[in-house]
C-alpha cells in the first residue's frame, strides 16, 4: 500500500508545515518587565498600610509573570495556532453542534451599548437590551413550543439543573413527595448529574434493539415515586424518539413530567417543536442549535422553555413588557410566588444573548428549517457513504448527527480512539467518541448544515481512508496522530501524578 | 442564505445518494401529525446590513461605562480592558473550538488554561484551581457543595456580607441537597459579627466575602479560626479578584476554598455576563472539585504537553455521582483572564489594585469633608464603599444622571438600616475630576 | 552531524505540524452559493436597460466565484495559516523596521469616528480628526527638526516623489534649471525612481572604503546641474553617515539641497534629528518608525517633512489651525501658491496617521528615545554575537540593523539565499537579502526594539547552527526550506510564463 | 515602557557582549554636537487607556456614517462592510506581515493577490490586474505615464469628467516628465464633449471617468474609437468600482488600461484613506505596468504555488528605469476587497449594484416630482447624480443637517455654472425613508 503521508495528500485536506514552539508564560517571564502601563495617577497615592494591619496585606504577587506587551502578544499567537476551530476546518464532534458562529453575532455583542452595559443600572437605562431579551424569549417560545423561556442558565447543565428544580418544586408545590427520575442509558452525563444536584435518585430507562426508548420500557419504571422524565429528543444515537408522545403520555397519567434536552434541537428546527412533542420543560444551548461560539469551552448559554404549568417556579428576575396601562417599555420582574429563585448571578450570559438574537434575526423562519433539513441531509450523506465501511450499530435513517463504531476493526486491533487521532493527520478533529456509551466504541459524527457536499466528500474520503489503512497498516493508525506537534499524551500519567499548576521549581520526573 | 452553502443541485445529488426522495422523507421518523405544519411565527429573515442597524439601534438605548462616568459596581466592575485582550481572544482557533477534549489538537486552550490555573494559585495562595465556573454566584454555591462533601455536613454558616446574588443562587442550588444556611449578621463596621456563635459540629463551612458587599473588608484569619475550631471549611468568595491583589492571599490566612468572580480581570460587564466564576482550593481537596482541571504530561515522544485531566469527577465520567453537573463552562472568558494577568502582571496587578484603592481613599476623604454625605460604615475599605446621602437615594442617582454619572447602587433594598445611601465604586476609569463632581452632585450642589 | 531535524529542535523556536490545504476561490466556487445577503429593497426595482442602452450594461460577472459564508471564512482563515507575521516571531527584515504593532492602534482606528469619516464632509464635521493631523504634523516636526510636514503621502517612495518634486519646484520657482541628483550607490531602489519620475538623471555616489559617502565624493559630483543629493541616514548598511554635516554643506554651499530618506528613522528618535544635520526635506515610514502594521504590503504612510525653504512649495491640502482672530478649530488650507499640487485623491492614508498618533502619544519622548536605543542595542548585539561566523563587510558598530555576508560560505557553495531558506526551518522570517547592493550576498539584520535579548539569543544560535551547517552539511541548507508547505518556488518559470490570473481553463504545464 | 522588552538587566548584559560601556557609546558615531542635548518636546508617554479616552473624544468630534444619513459620495462611498472582512483581515498574519518577498513563508498573501488579480480581470475585462497602486488618484496618474511609455507620446487627453482630485494628482505626476494636458469639456447632458477634436497623433492617451465625476455614464466605445483613430491608448478609470459590476467591462468597450478606486469594496471610508487603487491592462502591455505583480509558478516538488513575479519592471532592480516608484502599497486594503468579492461573488455584486442604481432612480424620481428641485443633468447615472436646489447650496446642506442628513456635496466649486446644485449619492445603505426625507429638506420642506 502507498506512503502514509501520500494517503493523507491523496484526500488533499491537510499537509505538515512549519510550527512554533512556545514556552508558558512563567518560563518566558523576566523581572521588571511589563505589559500594561497604567493612567497617571491624579490622586494622592495612598499607604494601605495606614488603615489596614501590614499582615492582611499583600506585599508581593509572586507567581505571576513579567513580560512585554509584543511577548504576551506573541505567546498567544502561537498558542492558538496549536489548536483547532470552525474556522479551520470541519469538526464533526457529534452532540456539539460545532456549526459556522457568523462574524456578524461578534460584531453586535462588542457593541459598546452592550459589551460595557452593567447588570444593575437602572431599567430606564437598560431598555435596549431589555427589549432584545423579551424578544429572544419569545422567539425561542415559538421555535420550542413552549410558554415561557428564562435566559438565565449559563450554559446546558445549568439549564437542566434550573428544570429539574422546577419539576422538583412543581411537586412539592402540589404536596407531592418524589425522590426518583427516568434517564434512559443513552443519556448525556449532565443529566443524571444535575437529577443528582436536586437530590433525586436517577432511574436508568433501556434503549430498545432499535435505539428508541419504548413506552413499555418507561411503563414499568414510571412508579408514584418518580418525578418524571429526561428525554433527548433526537436522542444522543441521532435518532427521533418516535414513541415520545406516548412516552409522555404515561409519564404524566402518572403525574411526573418530561424534562427535553434540547442539545439536538438543530435537527428539529422549524420542523417539529418539543412543545408539541408532550415535553413540559427543556433547555436550549444556544452555543449549539444558535451558533454562538464553543470558545474552547464555554461561554454559552442555556435558556429553558417551559409549559405554563411550570410558569410559576421560573428562576427570577424575568423581563417583562409593561401593559399599556403602566406605560412602555421592559422591567425586571420578580412576581413568580413559587419561584425556584436566582441560579445567575446577573442576568444570564447576555453576551451570548445578543449573539443567538442576532442568529435568530438572520435565519427567520425559513432559514431555520433549512438548518434543520440540511443539517439532517448532512448527516445521512456522511452515513451512506461510510455505512459500507463503518460499523454502523442501529442502522436506519438519522436526524442530525450519525453514530459509527470500531467495530469492524476489532480484527486489525484498531480502536475508535485509532481512528479518531489518524484523523488528525488528514486534517479533520476527530468525532465525539465513545458517547453515548451504549454504543461500544462509538464515533459520534455531527456535520451540521454549515459543511458543504464537496467538504463531506472530502471528509469521507479521508474516513474510508484510514478504514483501508486499518486493514493494511493498522500499525500505522495505532501510532497516530503523526502529523502533529505533540502525539499521544499520556493521560494515566496526568491523572496518577497530578502536576496541576506551574511552579518556580516543578518536581523533576 | 449565507451561512448554508447547499446549492438544489447539492441537495439532489445528496438525496440521491441517501436514497430519499425528498427532502421531507429525510423527517419522516417525525410522525406526520407532530411535524409543525406552518412556518414558525418569527420575523422574517433580514440581511446583515439590516440585522446590525437593528441591533445598533437597541444597544443605543441602553447607557454604558462608554456613555458615563461609572460609579456603579457591587459585583460587576468597569475596569480598562487592553486591546491586545480582544485581539487575541478574538482569534478563530481561540473562539470556535470546543472543550479541549482532543489534546493533539487543543494544546493552545490547553496550556493557557494551566497557566490560567497556575496564576490563580498564585493569587489565592491555594494549590489547585480549576478551569472556570459560571459565574461568582455558582461557583460559591459549588463551594458549598464541595464543602458538604468534604466534611459530610450540611449545615453552611453564611455571611451577611455577601453579595445577596450569591447569597440567592447559593439558596437555590442548596435546596436541592437540604443544606440549611444561617446567615451571620453585619456588624456596626460593616463587618461580619458574631460568626463564631454560628459555627458548630454541624457545621460543612463559613462562607465570607472579602470585601463584604458594603466594602468592609473582613478578618478572615478570624473566620478561618471560628472555622477550624469546628472542623469546617472555610470559603472565602469575591465579587472582586482584583482584591486579591491587594490583600493577602486567602490561602495564606487559613482559607481552605477561594472562590468568586474574576471578571475584572479583562472581561467586559455586559450586562451581567458572561463572567468568569473561579475557584481554587487546597491540594488535598482535589478530588472533589467541581470543574475542569487541565494537566501537564508528557507525549507518547516525552515532549510537554496538557491534558484535561482527573475527569472521574466530572459528570462525563462519573454521571449522577459527579462532583458537578457543569460541561460548558466560561472558556474564553478565561482566556482573556489568562491574557490580562499576563499583560498586568506581577508589578502591574498589585499598581492597579493600589491605584484602585488610592481613588475610594480620595472620595472617601472627600465625602468626609462634605457636609450631607457620610460614610455609616467604619470598616476599611478596598475600592468600593458605602455614602450616606441627604433625601432619597433616588434623587441622589438622578441629579447624577443629568450631571452623566452612574452614581452607584441605591442601597434601599438591601440595608435600609442604613438610611438613604449608595454603594459607590471607584476603579482606574474614575477620573479625579469625576470623582469631584460625582461628590458635589450627590451633596446636592450643582455640578 | 546530527540529525537536521534535532538541530532545528535543539534551538527550541520551531518544530513542524499540521497545515492545511486550501484551493483557489474559483476552484471551491459552486453556481448558486452566496457570501453575503442584500437589505430587502425598500423601493421599486428599475431595469437599467430603460434608460441605458441595453449593451452597455453587464450582463454577468463571470470569473467572480460564488461562495457561501462559512466557505469564505474558512478560506482566508486557512490562508493566513501560511504567513509568517511579526505576531508570530522575530521578523528581522533590515530596512524594514518590522517592529511591534501594538493593538491599541488597531482599537483606537476603528473608531466608528475615525473609520466612517467622509474626506468632503463640511471641516466643521471633522474637527476632531483635523486636530488629530495638526497635533501629528506637530509632533513629526519635532521629531525630525523639520518645519513643516504634509502628511498626504500614502508610503514612502510617494514621499520621496512629493519630496523631490518640492526640491524640483523649488529650484524652477528660483529659475535655475538643474537635471541631475546624486544617489549614493547604496540607496534603495525607490531613491533613483523616484528622482527619474521627476525628470531626474541619477548620478551615483560611491560609497567609500567605510561604507560611508564622503566629502570628496560629493564634491566631485556636485555641478551646477545638480539639484541635490538623496541620502540614507543612517544608511542601508545601518552606519551613521559621519561626514553627512559637511557634505550637506558643501550640497547647499552649490546651490543644492538634501533630501533625507527617512526609512532608517528609528535609530535616531530623540538622539538626533535629521534637520540638525543638513537635511531639508525628509520622509517618514510611519508603517516602520511608527508602528503601523505593513499588512502583507501596504497600506503604509509617508509624510514628508521640509524646511522653511521649502514649505512654499508643500502639497495641497495642509491643516491649519484657526488663529484667535478667525476663531476656534481647524480648516484646510490651500493657501501654498507654489504649491507642487495634490499627491493623494484624498487627505493620505488617514487610517495610518490615527494609528501613529496613537504611538506617538503611548511612547512619548522618553519612549521614542528607548526605541533608538534599544534598536541599535539590538542590531550591535546581533553583530557581536554573529561577527566571528558570518562575514561582515563593514565591521564596525551599526546602528538599527547590520548587514552580513556569504562570503564566508563561499567554499561550501552555501548562498545568502539558502542561509534564509534555511533560516525559515529554524522558525524565522529570513532577513533582507541582497540588499543593498554594494555588498555581494547581502544579509541584511534589523532586530529592532520590540526583540528580547532571550529571542536574540535564540535567533543568534539558529544562524550559528546555520553557519555549522552550510560546513558540515552544505546540501541540507541548500534544499532548504524543509518544513514548509512549499519549498523554493520556481520563480524564473513564473516570470518566463506568466501565469498572473486564474481561468476557468488555464492552459496546461 | 510596555512595546520595549528590555530590562536594565538585559541592557546590562548585552552592552557587555558588544563591549560598549553604555548606551550613550552606542551613538559615538553620532557626532557629540549634533546629539540632541534635550528630550523631544512632545507630550509626555501616556498609557492605553488614557490614549483611548483622548481619541475616543477626537473621533466623537467627527460626524461620519454612522452618526448621519449619508448621501455624500464624489469618489469615496460609504457601502456596507461585512463583518466576516475584518475578522479575517485582522488576523495577524495578514496584518503584521510584510510584502511576499519569500513565497515559503507568504503564500496566503501570495494566494489572495492572485484571486485579486483575478477578479480583476474579470470585473475590468483585461488580461492582467497589479496588486494595487495607492488610490484611484495616482492609479490614474500611473496609468497616464504607462501610455506614455508605450506611445512613447507625451500628450493627455483628459475627460472634464474625471475627478478633481485625480485631475490635480494627474498634473502633480505629469510635470516632472513633461506630459502635457489637455482637457475635454463636459457636454450639456454631463457626459463627456467633443473629445474627438482634441485626439491628435501626438496624444498618447485618452482619460475617461466612468462614471463621470457628476455621474453621468460616458460612451466609452466612442472614447475608444477616439483614442484608436489616432493610435492612442484609452484609459478607463472609475472611483466606484461596483459600476463595474453595472455596466459592460472597459476591455469589453474597448479601453487598453482600466484602473480606478476600489474602496467600495469593504474599504472604509476612514477620511479618505487609506483607500484602494487598481490597474489593469492588455496581456501585451504587462512589461509596461506599474505595481506588485503575483504569479503562478510550481515549487521544487512540482506543486502550486505563488511569487511576485516580473519584478524587472520594478523599483528595487530596475531602479532608475523602473515603470514606477512604488513599493509599498495596500496590501491590506486588497485583502478586505478578495474577502468582499468572494463574500458578495458573482451573483450578489450584480444585485448590489442594481440596487443601488434602483435607490438613485427612485431619489431621482422624486426630484422630478419635487417643486424647486431640477435634476440639470440628462444623461444617465449610476447610483450619484447632480440635484438643483432652491438658493444657496450651503443653506440645503445646513438644512439636511439639522434633520441628520449629510446630503452630498456642494457644486459651486467644482460647477457654478449649473446654478445652486449638490452632488448626491445613494448606495445600499440609503433607506427609503431617509431618500423621502432628503428630497423633502432640499426642497426647503420641513423633515
Ligand atoms: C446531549 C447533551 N446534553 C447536555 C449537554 C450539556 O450542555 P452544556 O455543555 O451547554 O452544559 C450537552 C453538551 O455537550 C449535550 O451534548
Ligand atoms: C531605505 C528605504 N527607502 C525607501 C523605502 C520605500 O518606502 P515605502 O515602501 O514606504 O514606499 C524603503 C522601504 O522598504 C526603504 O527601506
Amino acid at each position: 500500500m502507498s506512503d502514509p503521508r501520500e494517503r493523507v495528500q491523496a484526500v488533499g485536506n491537510a499537509t505538515t508545515s512549519l510550527a512554533f514552539e512556545e514556552a508558558l508564560l512563567f518560563e518566558r517571564s523576566r523581572p521588571g518587565r511589563r505589559g500594561a502601563d497604567l493612567p497617571a495617577p491624579d490622586v494622592p497615592d495612598v499607604d494601605p498600610a495606614a488603615s489596614l494591619p501590614a499582615d492582611w496585606l499583600r506585599d508581593d504577587l509572586e507567581g505571576l509573570p513579567e513580560l512585554s506587551e509584543p511577548e504576551v502578544v506573541r505567546h498567544f499567537t502561537r498558542l492558538s495556532t496549536w489548536n483547532y476551530a470552525v474556522d479551520l476546518g470541519l469538526y464533526p464532534l457529534g452532540s456539539c453542534t460545532m456549526k459556522y458562529n457568523p462574524k456578524l453575532n461578534e460584531a453586535a455583542a462588542q457593541l459598546p451599548g452592550f459589551a460595557l452595559g452593567h447588570p444593575l443600572q437602572p431599567v430606564a437605562l437598560s431598555q435596549g437590551i431589555l427589549q432584545l431579551m423579551y424578544e429572544l424569549e419569545r422567539h425561542l417560545a415559538e421555535i420550542s413550543g413552549m410558554d415561557r423561556v428564562t435566559l438565565q442558565p449559563a450554559a446546558g447543565a445549568q439549564g437542566e439543573l434550573a428544570g429539574i428544580m422546577m419539576i422538583r418544586a412543581y411537586h412539592e408545590h402540589r404536596g407531592e413527595r418524589r425522590d426518583k427520575i427516568l434517564i434512559p442509558d443513552s443519556a448525556h452525563g449532565t443529566n443524571p448529574a444535575s437529577a443528582a444536584l436536586n437530590g433525586y435518585h436517577t432511574i436508568p430507562v433501556p434503549s430498545g434493539p432499535d435505539g428508541l426508548i419504548h413506552p413499555a420500557a418507561v411503563a414499568e419504571r414510571m412508579t408514584p415515586d418518580v418525578a418524571g422524565l429526561m428525554v433527548t429528543n433526537p436522542n444522543t444515537l441521532g435518532l427521533f424518539e418516535e414513541h415520545l408522545v406516548e412516552i409522555a403520555e404515561i409519564v404524566h397519567s402518572r403525574g411526573g413530567l418530561v424534562y427535553g434536552d434540547g442539545a439536538n434541537l438543530n435537527a428539529l428546527l422549524g420542523v417539529a417543536r418539543p412543545g408539541d412533542l408532550g415535553i413540559d420543560v427543556m433547555h436550549f444551548n444556544l452555543h449549539k442549535t444558535f451558533s454562538t461560539p464553543h470558545g474552547g469551552g464555554g461561554p454559552g448559554a442555556g435558556p429553558v422553555g417551559v409549559k405554563n404549568l411550570l410558569a410559576p417556579h421560573l428562576p427570577v428576575p424575568m423581563v417583562r413588557k409593561l401593559e399599556a396601562a403602566e406605560g412602555q417599555g421592559f422591567v425586571l420582574d420578580y412576581e413568580f410566588p413559587h419561584s425556584i429563585g436566582r441560579l445567575h448571578g446577573n442576568l444570564g450570559n447576555v453576551g451570548m444573548l445578543v449573539r443567538a438574537f442576532a442568529y435568530v434575526r438572520s435565519l427567520g423562519p425559513d432559514g431555520l428549517r433549512r438548518c434543520a433539513e440540511m443539517a439532517v441531509l448532512n448527516a445521512n450523506y456522511v452515513r451512506a457513504r461510510l455505512r459500507r465501511s463503518y460499523a454502523v450499530p442501529y442502522d436506519r435513517p438519522v436526524m442530525h448527527e450519525c453514530v459509527l463504531s470500531d467495530r469492524s476493526f476489532e480484527g486489525a486491533g484498531v480502536t475508535t480512539l485509532d481512528v479518531a487521532k489518524r484523523l488528525i493527520d488528514y486534517g479533520y478533529h476527530p468525532p465525539t467518541v465513545y458517547f453515548p456509551l451504549i454504543v461500544p466504541g462509538a464515533l459520534m459524527i455531527e456535520p451540521t448544515e454549515s459543511e458543504s457536499l464537496e467538504g463531506l466528500d472530502r471528509f469521507c474520503e479521508a474516513l474510508l481512508a484510514i478504514a483501508e489503512e486499518a486493514r493494511e497498516d493498522p500499525e500505522h493508525v495505532k501510532g497516530a496522530p503523526h502529523s502533529t506537534r505533540l502525539s499521544r499524551l499520556d493521560e494515566t500519567r496526568a491523572a496518577r501524578k497530578p502536576v496541576l499548576r506551574w511552579q518556580p521549581d516543578p518536581d523533576p520526573s | 442564505m449565507r451561512f448554508i452553502p447547499h446549492t438544489d443541485e447539492d441537495v439532489a445529488t445528496m438525496l440521491e445518494a441517501i436514497g430519499a426522495p425528498s427532502l421531507e422523507a429525510l423527517f419522516a421518523c417525525v410522525p406526520e401529525k407532530l411535524r409543525l405544519d406552518r412556518p414558525l411565527a418569527l420575523p422574517a429573515a433580514a440581511s446583515e446590513q439590516e440585522v446590525l442597524a437593528e441591533l445598533r439601534a437597541l444597544a443605543e438605548r441602553n447607557a454604558h461605562a462608554g456613555s458615563h462616568a461609572w460609579f456603579l459596581g457591587a459585583g460587576t466592575y468597569a475596569h480598562f480592558v487592553p486591546s491586545a485582550i480582544d485581539a487575541l481572544a478574538s482569534r478563530a482557533e481561540f473562539a470556535t473550538s470546543y472543550t479541549p477534549y482532543q489534546p493533539e489538537v487543543s494544546q493552545g486552550t490547553l496550556q493557557a488554561i494551566f497557566e490560567w490555573q497556575s496564576m490563580m494559585c498564585a493569587l489565592t495562595g491555594l494549590e489547585v484551581s480549576n478551569a472556570s465556573l459560571y459565574d461568582g454566584a455558582s461557583a460559591t454555591a459549588e463551594a458549598a457543595l464541595m464543602a458538604m462533601r468534604l466534611t459530610r455536613r450540611s449545615k453552611v454558616v453564611l455571611s451577611g456580607g455577601v453579595h445577596p446574588h450569591t447569597r440567592e443562587v447559593l439558596r437555590t442550588y442548596l435546596d436541592g441537597l437540604g443544606g440549611e444556611i444561617s446567615t451571620a449578621p453585619r456588624g456596626a463596621d460593616g463587618r461580619t459579627a458574631g460568626l463564631v456563635g454560628c459555627v458548630d459540629d454541624a457545621t460543612a463551612c463559613v462562607i465570607l466575602q472579602q470585601p463584604a458587599f458594603l466594602g468592609a473588608i473582613e478578618d478572615v484569619a478570624a473566620a478561618a479560626r471560628a472555622a477550624r475550631a469546628h472542623g469546617a471549611v472555610l470559603v472565602v468568595t469575591t465579587s472582586e479578584a482584583l482584591s486579591l491583589a491587594f490583600l493577602r492571599s486567602p490561602g495564606a490566612l487559613g482559607a481552605d476554598i477561594a472562590c468568586g468572580e474574576a471578571q475584572s480581570f479583562g472581561v467586559p460587564m455586559s450586562f451581567g455576563g458572561p463572567h468568569l466564576g473561579f475557584l481554587a482550593a487546597r491540594g488535598a481537596h482535589v478530588r472533589q472539585m467541581p470543574g475542569r482541571l487541565v494537566g501537564q504530561t508528557v507525549d507518547a515522544r516525552g515532549r510537554r504537553g496538557f491534558v484535561l485531566t482527573l475527569s472521574t469527577r466530572e459528570q462525563h465520567i462519573r454521571r449522577e455521582r459527579a462532583t458537578s453537573n457543569i460541561c460548558t463552562n466560561q472558556g474564553l472568558c478565561l482566556l482573556r483572564a489568562t491574557i490580562y494577568l499576563a499583560l498586568l502582571g506581577r508589578r502591574g496587578l498589585r499598581e492597579l489594585a493600589r491605584l484602585n484603592h488610592a481613588k475610594a481613599e480620595y472620595a472617601k476623604s472627600l465625602v468626609r469633608r462634605t457636609p450631607g454625605l457620610a460614610l455609616p460604615l467604619a470598616a476599611p475599605t478596598f475600592h468600593e464603599f458605602v455614602v450616606g446621602v441627604p433625601g432619597p437615594a433616588e434623587a441622589a442617582l438622578a441629579r447624577a444622571l443629568d450631571a452623566g454619572l452612574v452614581a452607584g447602587l441605591d442601597l434601599a433594598p438591601h440595608a435600609p438600616e442604613l438610611g438613604p445611601a449608595l454603594l459607590v465604586c471607584t476603579t482606574e476609569l474614575a477620573r479625579r475630576e469625576d470623582i469631584d463632581r460625582l461628590v458635589r452632585v450627590l451633596a446636592g450642589r450643582s455640578a
